[in-house]
């Protein structure tokens, strides 16, 4: 990233997704950002803050409280031409929009032989710690990542947030954008005019020597906390950031495994089906010979999301982490 | 082939602003909200026999679910509980349905019927839990045929209306109840229960508490027109009643039970009422809505209205009120305490009740959970 | 607390016995099927000024759309297709509806839109890629204004809303048709798609092809009421009509997609009309529906009825209908010679067009499988 | 199972579900048929043929079109009481229904701490193979297997198919039952007096040596044709055709793996985050040692199900798995 002439400004993670939509909407007058409560309000979350009184009922639209149609009307949007970016809500009510996201917006591109494109973008404020109710602390993006058709991305960090929405939105294909909610108040320097590093790239943002951890969304930060409390204990743990889920850059992770010979997967979503099933079955194949031990994997259990009071829990943390960092480097 | 032609069209009205091409719809209403009694000659019979006695103990009823709503909403601010969605406002249209119920009904609920739950005789500390992160759920349905909260918008009517299914399969004269909100109205969900329960001619009532808002979106945002009009599409009768008007919300609902029980099917019943505080506490209606239009409300509300029916016609005295009063805060007392007796589940909670029949990753997980756990030298986690 | 009552409730009439509250729904209707122009106030406008080469004009669709459906359903028999979802009987309501349509105007169909598909332009033959599995939907929406078929029912209609809302924004006063069948209105989706394009006021018509069945269920048990009824209670208006009568079609047609582009939103046309075949090419109807109930349908052919119109008022004479009979089995070789020389796609088609900008699996997934290709000593594969 | 007085009957697949069904009507009351098209017809399969005439429409149900209310209301059964089993036309067609099995079916049993039950079966034909369209190929499992509350089932044979349906009615879960259609009209001895296998315990359906395939509904058939093409070049395969893909049975696949150190998992669906990939995952952390190639994974690819005159070569055939043998063989 160009280092002269920066325009780097400090903000949250919710805010720099709102500045980035704010971006899109005034660029490309064919943008549109649809969903409950996304007006007035701002969605739930703020996210939407002030767009629609600066840009309008037409652009920042209200919907009826439905998710299928939400989407589905999303997807008749794009083939008139606009580039839809919809919400939904909390991660537990993309369900209801499961059927137009699967069997049609994932598939409508490769069904017209390439005819028509699907440049919607659909925002999803999604996992655990903070202590909500039901429904609303799931991490569902297996779920996605198994649906051809669909990319599925989830930054970790304000700068990330603010250029993969805007990638997102510039993406002619579908996005599932997982937002992980509770790291919206995170705070962290965005340079609106940088140069972004491509949209499904993993990125280290730690190097080390021992062990790899890999994560992705709000689990990142996470990962540099164990990175720290390894590092006390003479430990050097090489922390990769995926931000992209679909496709997985297998490369980026090969590349590290190589090096540190051990790997071990965080994600919040359950581990079984999880990603760190399908990035442990590749990276095997690819690195067998170079793996000291077996990719571990660290994740939620195979249970409902638990009542809040638990899910400090269910949720993977620093010891848990650290644990299986041990674990590995027992092999 | 590019589309050309821009001219032509009129501009369009924008949505919201439309208004519903009938005429105004009829609001079923037997007490004025200057707690006046007008007849109505299709629903007064359903509450022709009703003693003083039932009367202040819908009073009491709606007095002491407002105060268990206050409560349970300072009981958040402390931080006792995780949110809480305050029915305030919608007593009558709950506790005139809610009373309408026969033991042996059903009753599917959204998140927001604590008055109904009242009705039931769930224990209120009991619908606590969720709320304060202790459980997703924390009664036994069965125990007061009052099945446990649902937070998916719209997806209890088509439980309801299964239920409703095997009722009549069993041959059985009771009825369901499905709440469900005016946001929920516009759920695929909501609709195809309406189609289920026209084609089984299933003993369900649907109960849309309209109480103008889902979350910051009005009504208008869901329907052009009056929601109670949407059953008429799917051949049944569908009814508005006055949702601050606990004596009609009980007479309309007796009418619309007594469909179901003899056989005619589902019936529609929009309560017209107004939510009056926060969407839940997480939510700030002021940067949607203003003031002036809860003031408006303020003048309908149901318990004063009652109230002044009560007084006006000698059916209460002072000493109801103040013995009410006491046995109000000797509620809110009781809540208070129960909820801060409430322990935190176990631990190993997590695993419990994922399945029925067991599931042997869950049994691997729980063991090597245990073992992690037994890692610890103070045998607690970190 | 168990239910225990079982008395008292008269026994339920079974589903599909119901008879509906109302009175004996309205059809518009503007030839009998004896081929009689019976006169309408509301409707003979939009259809007052038709030509007689017009007449024939609908009367030569109709006719060549049957030959091209009967040419595709012997292509099935005789292994060239997989599938096919004949039209037959369906012939008017599509060609009526059809050719109200201007050409900035979108149709969205189910996967039975032959006749529309032929109004719009589609070269038949590419409608059978689909159906002899060389691709998933094998034209240009953009072509024609007319999108790809959508199997997952009623799914289509919230694009066609999406779209309708497109419009409006664009400023634009053309419109959006959707097509849908009667099993379809039973969808949670098509609820939805009426209660977006009601609130958007989107310049959208909703055509339901009400043909009595949804594969082996008659429409009682998608519905208690007439289907057009369903509008209403979303606050739009709903019209049936006679799906065999291609002027009434064309006319009911023509104002709904009036009322869309002069800024009035939605309207859902019911056409009354009936699958004369089987539901497709695997269907055995013999296993649900008695052989009379077509032939009672027969009587009101749509093509036949056009015919005796035509021929009763000298419309059209032997030599029209002698020239058509060679059109159509032109159509109905070029048709069969298009598809027996339709080539299979190439095996890299696989991995083309799962996404717009790439996919880097995809690339991984491709190099895999062309080396794997590669390593047979044939080049072929097993 | 037992050998004495055997009534074994040779039926197809389709016809041992239909007679498990009509069982299972016959003896409990409460059992119910739902579904579109399942009454009259008999379901696009037949497989609920002569149902409804038996049984009456009381307890074999046409729905109205529409699988979120068919799931939706199958719940409100089971809380009244009874034991649904519904029909899903088609693989594709489930979607539709996604949010009710997720949301409500998967999670009631928990939200409610076990007080009610969920005792629904979710039949659906599923897999490709037979030249359908869009929509009516797909195999969606493992969207179901990530999803804790759920069990997820498929057979591959008449015997299995009859008895597991059993044991899923029996089961007070929600179990997914995916039936292959491909292999509906493949007959089988079915002995309707047997002592069934547990539900979910895998089956070793071939002993052997040098590797181990793993399988589970329309893909066993194949991995025996496999095997015998091996056998042919002097390679002894073991196949375990697994029946439960919720919960997999890990041991008996140790259990073959720890003999023959070599695996290859083959199912139709997407080998993205498919069950490969938790098998591969999980299975090379318990047999690190014992493994002497990486899991091997064949399957469907990152890409929309073709159309049929291509599935042949996106769905898993003899070569590929033959090839995928060989290069684990090669390590
Ligand atoms: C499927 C789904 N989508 C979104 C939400 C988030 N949400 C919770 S309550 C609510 C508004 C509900 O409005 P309404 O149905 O009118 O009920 P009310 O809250 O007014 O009682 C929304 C959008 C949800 N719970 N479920
Ligand atoms: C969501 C979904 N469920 C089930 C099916 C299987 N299916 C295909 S056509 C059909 C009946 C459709 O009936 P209708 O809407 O009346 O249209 P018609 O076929 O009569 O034109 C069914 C159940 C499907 N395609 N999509
Ligand atoms: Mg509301
Ligand atoms: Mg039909």
């Amino acid at each position: 990233m160009a280092a002269e002439h920066v325009t780097s400004t400090n903000m949250a993670l919710a805010k720099a997704i709102n500045e980035s939509l704010r971006r899109a909407l005034d660029t490309d007058p064919k943008v549109l950002v649809m969903g409950e409560d996304v007006g007035k309000l701002g969605g739930v979350f703020r996210v939407t803050d002030g767009l629609q009184k600066d840009f309008g009922e037409d652009r920042v639209i209200d919907t009826p409280l439905a998710e299928s149609g939400i989407v589905g009307t999303a997807i008749g949007l794009a083939l008139r031409g606009y580039r839809p970016v919809v919400e939904i809500q909390f991660d537990g009510f993309v369900f209801p929009a499961y059927d137009q996201i699967v069997t049609q917006l994932a598939k409508m591109h490769a069904r017209s032989l390439g005819k028509v494109k699907m440049p919607v973008v659909v925002r999803i404020p999604y996992g655990g710690g903070i202590g909500a109710v039901e429904h609303h602390s799931e991490s569902p993006e297996a779920l996605f990542a198994h649906v051809a058709g669909l990319k599925v991305v989830s930054p970790s960090n304000p700068s990330d947030a603010y250029w993969m929405m805007q990638q997102a939105i510039q993406s002619d294909d579908p996005v599932i954008f997982f937002e992980p909610k509770r790291r919206y108040w995170d705070k962290g320097e965005v340079n609106t005019e940088a140069i972004p590093d491509p949209l499904h790239k993993a990125k280290v943002v730690r190097e080390g020597t021992d062990l790899t951890l890999v994560a992705y969304g709000p689990m990142v930060k996470l990962c540099k906390e164990v990175a720290d409390a390894a590092a006390e204990e003479g430990k050097s743990l090489e922390i990769l950031d995926l931000r992209s889920v679909s496709p997985l850059d297998f490369d980026s992770i090969q590349a590290s495994v190589e090096k540190t010979r051990r790997l071990v997967v965080v994600h919040e979503a359950p581990v079984f089906f999880g990603s760190g099933a399908e990035i442990a079955a590749r990276i095997t194949e690819r690195c067998f010979y170079h793996l000291e031990a077996p990719v571990l994997r660290v994740g939620g259990y195979h249970a409902p999301y638990p009542p809040a009071r638990l899910e400090e829990e269910y949720l993977p943390g620093l010891d848990r982490v650290l644990d299986a960092v041990d674990r590995s480097l027992a092999y | 082939m590019t589309v050309e032609s821009t001219a032509a069209r009129k501009p369009r009205r924008s949505a919201g602003t439309r208004k519903s091409p009938s005429t105004k719809p009829e609001l079923v209403q037997l007490l004025t909200p200057e707690g006046k009694r007008v007849k109505n000659a299709e629903y007064d019979k359903y509450v022709a026999d009703i003693t003083p006695e039932e009367l202040r103990g819908l009073y009491r009823d709606m007095v002491l679910t407002r105060r268990f709503d206050a409560e349970a909403t300072s009981l958040q601010r402390q931080g006792e509980l995780g949110l809480w969605a305050s029915l305030l406002g919608q007593e009558a249209a709950q506790i005139g349905s809610g009373r309408a119920l026969r033991d042996d009904d059903y009753v599917f609920p959204t998140y927001r019927e604590h008055g109904v739950a009242w009705c039931r005789g769930v224990d209120p500390t009991n619908l606590l839990g969720m709320f304060r992160g202790v459980n997703n759920g924390g009664w036994d349905p069965n125990g007061n045929n009052f099945h446990l909260y649902t937070i998916v918008i719209g997806s209890q009517t088509l439980h309801a209306t299964g239920y409703a299914m095997g009722v009549a399969k069993d041959g059985a004269d009771s009825a369901v109840i499905a709440y469900f909100g005016d946001g929920a109205s516009s759920q695929g969900d909501v609709a195809e229960s309406f189609t289920f329960s026209a084609v089984y001619n299933a003993p369900v009532v649907f109960f849309c508490q309209n109480n103008q808002w889902a979350i910051s979106e009005p009504t208008e945002r869901q329907t052009r027109v009056p929601l109670y009009q949407r059953a008429q599409g799917f051949g049944f009768p569908g009814v508005r009643v006055d949702g601050n008007d606990v004596l009609a919300s009980l007479a309309v609902t007796k009418w619309a039970l007594e469909r179901a029980r003899s056989g005619e099917g589902p019936t529609l019943v929009e309560a017209y009422t107004y939510r009056m505080g926060a969407h839940t506490t997480s939510d700030d209606p002021s940067k949607y809505r203003a003031d002036e239009e809860r003031e408006a409300w303020e003048a309908k509300d149901p318990i004063l209205r009652l109230r002044r029916y009560l007084e006006a016609s000698n059916h209460a005295d002072e000493g109801f009120f103040a013995e009410l009063e006491t046995e109000s805060e000797a509620l809110g007392r009781r809540v208070r305490e129960a909820v801060r007796a409430m322990p935190d589940p176990d631990r190993f909670a997590l695993f419990e009740h994922a399945y029925a029949d067991g599931h042997a990753l869950v049994d691997e997980e729980r063991a090597e959970f245990a073992a992690y756990q037994a890692s610890f030298t103070d045998g607690e986690g970190a």
